[in-house]
């Protein structure tokens, strides 16, 4: 199935048994993101940012 | 196929013996050196030992005609006194130094000195493979580029023509190593002076400005001039290219996707580093040094009109020896990766 | 061939997995990180971007027999539990911990904990393959050396059976980079408190005493107990060891290049570094890190009977990656140097 990272706009596969609510890490930027919908018929999933804490990055 | 290097006893010397020695498709037969002719290379470069008995031979359009391909890793100048007497032995010349990347000799000349052979312009094609890939296919001359340039090419060269970019405002504030000057050393260069510094050594004028404004004025088809300041810091490879850019109107990242995605996602040795988390979420010579990738980023400032595209190579690989390697196999009609698709040790 | 690698988020991890994609005659399908798992591999080692888009898998004994072969990565303690369930399905193990680098289980419980499985220790092999090739040919486990014993090590086996040497004095004083620590950070390791440090942390009993003691007393058939003092300086790959050496006659420079002659000159991976000019006249990490090399040299003090031998290499490579690999290749037949004659980057 065809997924596009709404961060980075990577556009990557993901396993046809995916299910909604499932976190998936994009392969190019690594951003954790939550399957919202399944389209079969586009053969195309949906996807938005999942939560995740804020990384402290050496301030 | 077999290859040569005139000049090989500096660091980015080095790096091109090194690349070429572990290339599976070509041979390093010749490498010259005018002051240490005779002496084993790996005495140059203690990183050979073990790897290789090669010795420095000396210069001769004869010898070197028994190659496929020359490189040449003199300075500036010099190679320009060199260079047609190997096209006349019909040979194809990877050069690094700054001789053939310019297209105006004028220019050439106010940030170098007089050009004697100005009439071989035009059978040189500037060495970014991500610019010129097909215009490399048939080249004589490919003219590596200046490391500097390289970073802050790469950077702008997807979105400098968009309309929302303010191209008279642009700024590349470049942070680099102290390989980036070579072996020579002075004063300025003396560990206890150069450590830890963060020195403003190019603040305006850097010579490697010429070839930027050359080439995103090609790409705009008018011409731009930009803001290049560099400094030294402390690292010995790497360079980090950040680049300030107004913009016309307010954007999204999307908008700066879309373009980069579009000219880069095909290429082997860009990579787009603009990550959530982690201690390498925006490009970092800390992460692609050793290699020939160039790591690239961006971030959309909310307060004011501005995107930071950030850009971090190794200078001596992708930003010279890499470089030049991936224009020989296109030259030489070897597939683009071979011999530089290699994970670096990371850290160092 | 296939290969694993169980705990492969670390420094050592990392390094192994790039020397895996890199040899041409194994191929990495496995890897498996506790903490790490489903993610990619390259969020873990940013030099893998663009290389690999392999990712930790689960522990499994069952996923991981589908391989011929599976290092251990994990700290020590972790991997002596883990051991027993791959030999059990049949696979050969190099263990980069210290689990199985030790004969004696109460010299590993002073250093480390008690030890679970000492019944395994003659089925495992220490991981120096100059001093141990042939039984690593048939052995089920390899144990890579700690990073500092192997530095110490190669630099005294050749010559501490020589009469002439006095083994109640020896010194090694070694200096040490900062990956040495791994991953885990602390205080210590606060950039501002770790950067241009001569830090003496481990000016005595330091783990690695251990296994450095049980591989001389092996060479001399004696017991044997040297004095380790480990330094943190300014590096982050690299270790050097200084080894003072009391002599009980005088002797010359042949004296020593005869026994390291006969027992190196056809090891691939030691390098003699004894030269009259250069930067490099003697061992230094920073012409080793980056390769599989231990560079090693020498001099003797003309004022009192004293020899001194410098051994360096890079901790994560010929101290551990490097070596694990070189055992492999033993292991599986695989002609030793494969994959791993490669020219380190330099300078770095």
């Amino acid at each position: 199935m065809k997924a596009t990272c709404i961060e980075c706009y990577f556009e990557f596969e993901v396993d046809d048994d995916v299910m909604l609510g499932e976190i998936i890490e994009c392969p190019d930027c690594g951003t954790e993101l939550e399957v919202i919908e399944i389209n079969d018929k586009e053969g195309e999933v949906v996807l938005q940012k999942a939560e995740s804490e804020e990384e402290d990055w050496g301030e | 196929m077999k290859a040569g290097i005139v000049g090989a006893s500096g660091y980015t010397g080095g790096d091109l013996i090194r690349l070429l020695l572990i290339h599976p498709e070509v041979e390093l037969t010749y490498i010259t050196s005018r002051r240490y002719q005779g002496k084993y290379v790996k005495h140059l470069h203690p990183n050979l030992r073990g790897i290789t008995d090669l010795r420095f031979d000396e210069l001769s359009p004869e010898k070197a005609s028994e190659c496929d391909i020359i490189f040449m890793a003199v300075p500036h100048k010099a190679s320009m006194n060199i260079v047609p007497d190997l096209l006349a032995v019909g040979l194809k010349v990877v050069d690094l130094s700054a001789d053939f990347r310019l297209k105006d000799p004028d220019i050439y000349e106010r940030y170098y000195c007089p050009h004697t052979h100005p009439e071989l312009f035009e059978k040189a094609v500037y060495g970014l493979p991500e610019l010129y890939r097909d215009e490399l296919k048939k080249a004589e001359i490919a003219a590596a580029p200046g490391c500097m340039a390289a970073s802050a090419i790469l950077g702008l060269a997807p979105i400098i023509a968009e309309k929302f970019i303010d191209r008279d405002h642009i700024i590349i504030d470049a942070k680099i190593g102290s390989s980036g000057g070579g072996k020579n050393f002075s004063f300025a260069s003396h560990h206890p002076e150069r450590a830890n510094v963060v020195r403003p050594y190019g603040a305006v004028g850097h010579r490697h400005l010429a070839e930027i404004n050359q080439e995103l004025s090609l790409i705009v088809k008018q011409p731009i001039k930009v803001g290049l300041s560099t400094h030294a810091v402390s690292m010995v490879r790497g360079i980090l290219s950040t680049i300030h850019v107004f913009l016309t109107e307010p954007i999204e990242n999307k908008d700066i996707w879309k373009p980069f995605r579009k000219m880069y996602n095909k290429e082997p040795f860009i990579r787009f580093v603009k990550q959530p988390s982690g201690n390498y979420r925006l490009p970092d010579p800390k992460a692609v040094i050793g290699s020939n990738f160039c790591d690239i980023g961006f971030m959309l400032d909310e307060d004011i009109p501005r995107l930071v595209i950030l850009s971090a190579l190794d200078n001596l690989i992708k930003g010279a020896a890499g470089s030049a390697v991936q224009c020989m196999n296109i030259m030489l009609g070897i597939e683009e990766t071979t011999g530089l698709l290699i994970p670096a040790p990371h850290p160092m």
